[in-house]
């Protein structure tokens, strides 16, 4: 099968649905002539132009706040917040308009918005530009959180978010696309249902979750922890709204063990949430404490050595399984 | 004067009728039928009611969390609204909503809204839904004086402005965000001066004056229609209650307040139109006492209509 | 002892803070003659006038930015966000200024702020106007997140976040100060470090963590649990940054079962992070499940009928007790 | 020009001073030893070097995501700032910021930021807090045209307006936001015109002349001394780099970046300094060595210094 990056992932499906539905279209800071400011959109300006692939102001409240006007009647933006570290600048349009108004409505409105933003430490953007702020959307009702970590994952994802007629949040790894990683990927049409987790790796001794570039390490750990023989199953959840728990739910009763890895701050992550959920639904059939791997509760540090430091690695994560083989 | 008759007489029944909600929304209020928070428009209606009259069905608005009047003024029916303020399930919302949240986007209401200033990027992509889809739609998007300092002017209206979106920005200078009058807020007299930050139109108009407001807004509908872009319309009008119910006004006097009343927007319309000839004494007793009716049923309807069942809260948060 | 109101614990904490050291002050929406919307700053206007307790425009971002700047600068600014539905409006000035400039500039700088902000449902103010949002600041490294239960707790908590050195976010629970909650609290000046659990009740049974208004109902259904035989520790943590973990391990080592009780929506709730500390470090003490009582993912909705029956209560702390006894 | 030779002088080294770390700089990163995202100053430099010429080591500036330059017209050390770029334990923030985060609060340096218009309200805070503790220090707060469309801008002047801050406002306008040109970001060519909407002065400036810049902000920060409030002054100016290191710069030609380069700050300043016969171009030389060589030795600095120890990570959080 042919292989793409992950940035050619992300611009076909934007690609695809544009042509597809003419109520899809996009606006965000640097979108149009500059591509996106990673290149996740080359091209698409000059073949859908000005009106469906708006450059903005430096506006992220107008951005949110113009798609769920937008969206309330009739089309279907999707917006993009260049890095998911400005997402506190529209967070009110999120917290209390796109995620709340159809509910305060009675049900009566529809918001198909899809916000794309990047994630992630690794390049040394420092404090302000490289955050995983997935958890804080996850405990907001309203919104679907995704967050690929294949090319695979992120056109069939993304597609499904633009057609799904609920608010969606969808997390681009930033390191994902520098590598940039590549990926098989078919020439045909496919989409991938929200809310369906990936086993990315099968084993029976250990359930890793984890997320977006995490995803990438605990393969790499696993491939070492296998030579010790132990056996780690990698799961992938891809949505954190909808959370696919039984995936998790059924490899914790086959293993017994649960590390949950992400790239986020320690405390109040989505692996909390995971870790809780097991704590609350599979308690019978854990054998050890649950492990999470993640980044200390610290802002993202500037210095190679110190980012080095703070992203969680396959040696974090040989290290929590270890403790609980 | 080229206004129809029958519009200035729709116009009046509008404003009568908003009064009328609210008044009863006084009572209700005050005997605990009604709970949340709840702000009057009492005072202002020539606005909602002056603007909105340049609308149709399918063109838009934004509300505020002082909505009611925007809402009967776009024809929003008191019997879901009051329904609503009531909790009950024919409400609005489902009860869901409450004050705050009372919606009706089947006809161009998008909500009044319970943060300050929300509505105005959320207009401004209604105005840009409409030029994406190539209608002659037009948003009306109300707003106050307080609202005018938050972050959501500033960066609805440029973004309205540079992508020249069919939207009018109406605020509502009622000259005081709950108790901080407009000169402690912020350094200038008339808010429509903000409109040379973003190169539109300001006008300043007496907001008490529903003619004046009808003919202001009119024209900057008829230049959003033309695809020339937003204006922002000040419309200088007072609450003649407090800023929610249940609010002391420690921050007003009882002077203040009267001197407005005298400049009542329902009284000075009906003066306007007996002297124009348009309008006999003995009719407006009679629309009173329809408007009157028609609240009254609206308060039947909602007392007589069932509460949601409780398990009703877990829906309507996905589509 | 002198009983006094939980409005009034906030308004002593904050007049004896004032008079003790003039780098104090308070800024937000309606603060001065108004005295806050709950009237939580009666006669504070009246006794330092209007340059110590300033009126702002509507403008939550420069409430925050300013508070920033003037404490970088040797202010020691206690702002106010009327309910903590608006924080999405700051959030921006939360995320990426108050709590990381500290870090970012090496350790240079210190942000003596305190946010004071209302939470909770309960009066029908619906979706804008009845969050519980502590948890989304739990999340962001570098602000320490109070939430008292009683006016003795509100008034000795809030002298300390104003004496502390770093960033600290206050919440006040509407219900709290409308009921209104009466308590025990002395003349003689007092304080309470941030970072120390209170056991609000002792029992053997189960552990019960819980914030705010749902002490209060985790009490409640204690008593009524004791009659059927059930032994059940309070424990009301007061700070969830710092966290006072140790008392919640402690308690659970002697009762061996946990449940979390919180107003928040359930997904990604501070209820979350507890239960996920418990199951990574006390894991050997459980007996049973861990089970979290908290709202559901959605909004607050308006009608009293579903309101009540969107808040946790002592029915729903009851059935889980009784799910793991 | 009642400006005194020193002072003219010492604005020229500054400048300069700026220039040359700025170039080393490109060098660094194309050699990969410096990474992260680097926005380059070049082609601006008269705007920092004149707004900061009014203000003492007591005053504050709050500055952006291209701060190299106003943080050395403010007094910050080249060679702790290029030891923060080598992410380094000798620099300003022991290298958990980096170019974007460099502070030195000690000489009112409250920051480079990375969040566009940040510095606004914080800059209307540190203008409160001298205002609260009875002091004559003033802020001047930097940003760019695309900052002019943020929440921050219109919050935070309307707050620094209504409370009457000593505060100055310089808008760096470069013309573009990244790749959109102002005439899409905005519908107004002046964005000192935004000043009406705080009733405050709005000034526009050459900001490729220092002199001009620094009279212009020199009155404004009298006005702020004196309590009268804040003042918007906008530097219309060019970048010649890219919006950062690495930018491929689609959204302009060369032909705009030649012409600019033409009014380049630094050769301007020079020619009317030699015409002024306040500098010889043999002086000029010797400035340009000596700054030269401060930047090899800043660079040297950079180099010899520690990194950090990897547990330093975890240190700083909480004061
Ligand atoms: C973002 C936000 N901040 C604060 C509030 C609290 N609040 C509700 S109404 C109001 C005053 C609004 O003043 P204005 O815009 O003039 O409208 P008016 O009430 O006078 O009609 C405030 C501060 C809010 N609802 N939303
Ligand atoms: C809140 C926010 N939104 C977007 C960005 C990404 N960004 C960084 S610099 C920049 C352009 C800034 O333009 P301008 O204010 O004119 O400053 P200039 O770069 O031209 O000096 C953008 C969009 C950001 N850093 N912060
Ligand atoms: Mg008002
Ligand atoms: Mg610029």
């Amino acid at each position: 099968m042919r292989e793409i990056t992950f940035a050619q992932a992300i611009t076909e499906a934007l690609d695809e649905e544009m042509a597809r539905d003419p109520s899809v279209f996009i606006m965000g800071e640097d979108v149009g002539v500059y591509g996106g400011i990673l290149g996740q959109l080359a091209g698409l300006f000059d073949k859908y132009g000005p009106d469906r692939v708006r450059d903005t102001p430096i506006s992220e409240t107008a951005i949110v706040g113009a798609a769920v006007g937008a969206a309330a009647t009739g089309m279907r933006p999707v917006p993009e917040i260049m890095f998911c570290d400005f997402l506190g600048v529209p967070m009110d349009e999120i917290l209390n308009q796109l995620t709340k108004m159809r509910y305060m409505f009675g049900g009566k409105a529809k918001l198909p918005i899809v916000i794309r933003t990047l994630i992630g430490a690794g390049i040394g953007a420092a404090a302000q530009h490289s955050q995983c702020l997935e958890a804080l959307f996850m405990h907001i009702p309203g919104i679907k959180v995704v967050i690929p970590s294949t090319p695979y994952d992120a056109k069939g994802l993304l597609k499904s978010a633009i057609r799904d007629d609920s608010p969606v949040i969808y997390f681009e790894h930033k390191l994902l696309i520098v590598m940039p990683l590549k990926g098989e990927v078919p020439e045909e049409e496919y989409t991938i249902p929200l809310g369906k987790a990936d086993i990315k790796r099968e084993g029976k001794d250990v359930t890793v979750v984890a997320t977006a570039l995490m995803v990438h390490r605990a393969l790499a750990a696993a491939a070492k922890l296998q030579e010790k023989g132990v056996s780690i199953e990698v799961i992938d959840p891809r949505t954190l709204v909808p959370l696919d728990k039984q995936t998790i739910i059924d490899s914790v009763k086959k293993t017994g063990r649960l590390v949950i890895m992400t790239e986020e701050c320690k405390t109040g992550s989505s692996a909390a949430e995971i870790a809780a959920i097991v704590a609350e639904e599979a308690f019978d059939s854990l054998d050890a404490p649950i492990k999470r791997v993640n980044a200390p509760d610290t802002p993202v540090p500037f210095s190679p050595v110190l980012e080095k430091f703070y992203m969680p690695d396959e040696e974090n994560l040989i290290k929590a399984v270890t403790e609980i083989v | 004067m080229a206004i129809e008759k029958e519009k200035l007489i729709d116009m009046y029944h509008r404003m009568v009728r908003i009064r009328r909600f609210e008044e009863k929304v006084v009572d209700e209020f005050a005997a605990g039928r009604i709970v949340g928070f709840v702000h009057l428009y009492i005072g202002e209606e020539a606005v909602a009611v002056g603007a909105c009259a340049n609308l149709g069905d399918d063109d838009y608005i934004t509300s505020t969390h002082r909505g009611h009047g925007h809402l009967i003024a776009k024809g929003g029916k008191t019997e879901r609204m009051m329904a609503e303020l009531f909790g009950k399930k024919t409400g609005y919302c489902k009860g869901k909503g409450g004050s705050m949240h009372i919606a009706d986007v089947d006809i161009g209401i998008l909500g009044a809204n319970g943060i300050v200033g929300a509505g105005i990027p959320i207009a401004a992509g209604a105005a840009l839904s409409a030029k994406l889809r190539g209608t002659a739609q037009v948003a009306i998007c109300f707003f106050g004086d307080g609202a005018s300092n938050t972050t959501r002017f500033h960066e609805g209206i440029n973004l309205a402005s540079a992508w020249k979106l069919p939207v009018v920005y109406v605020c509502e200078n009622n000259m005081y965000a709950i108790s901080v009058p407009q000169s402690k807020h912020q350094n200038i007299a008339d808010i429509a001066d903000r409109a040379t930050a973003y190169g539109i139109p300001g006008v300043v108009v007496d907001g008490n004056d529903v003619i004046a407001v009808y003919e202001a807004v009119g024209e900057a509908v008829a230049r959003a229609r033309r695809g020339e872009g937003p204006t922002l319309i000040e419309c200088k009008t007072y609450r003649h209650r407090g800023h929610f119910e249940g609010d002391p006004t420690p921050y007003r006097t009882k002077e203040e307040v009267d001197e407005w009343k005298k400049k009542d927007p329902i009284s000075r319309f009906k003066g306007k139109l007996i002297e124009m000839g348009v309008l006999a004494e003995k009719e407006a007793d009679e629309i009173d006492r329809e408007m009157k009716g028609e609240i009254d049923k609206a308060v039947k309807f909602a007392e007589e209509s069932p509460l949601p069942e409780p398990e009703e809260t877990l829906e309507d948060v996905y589509a």
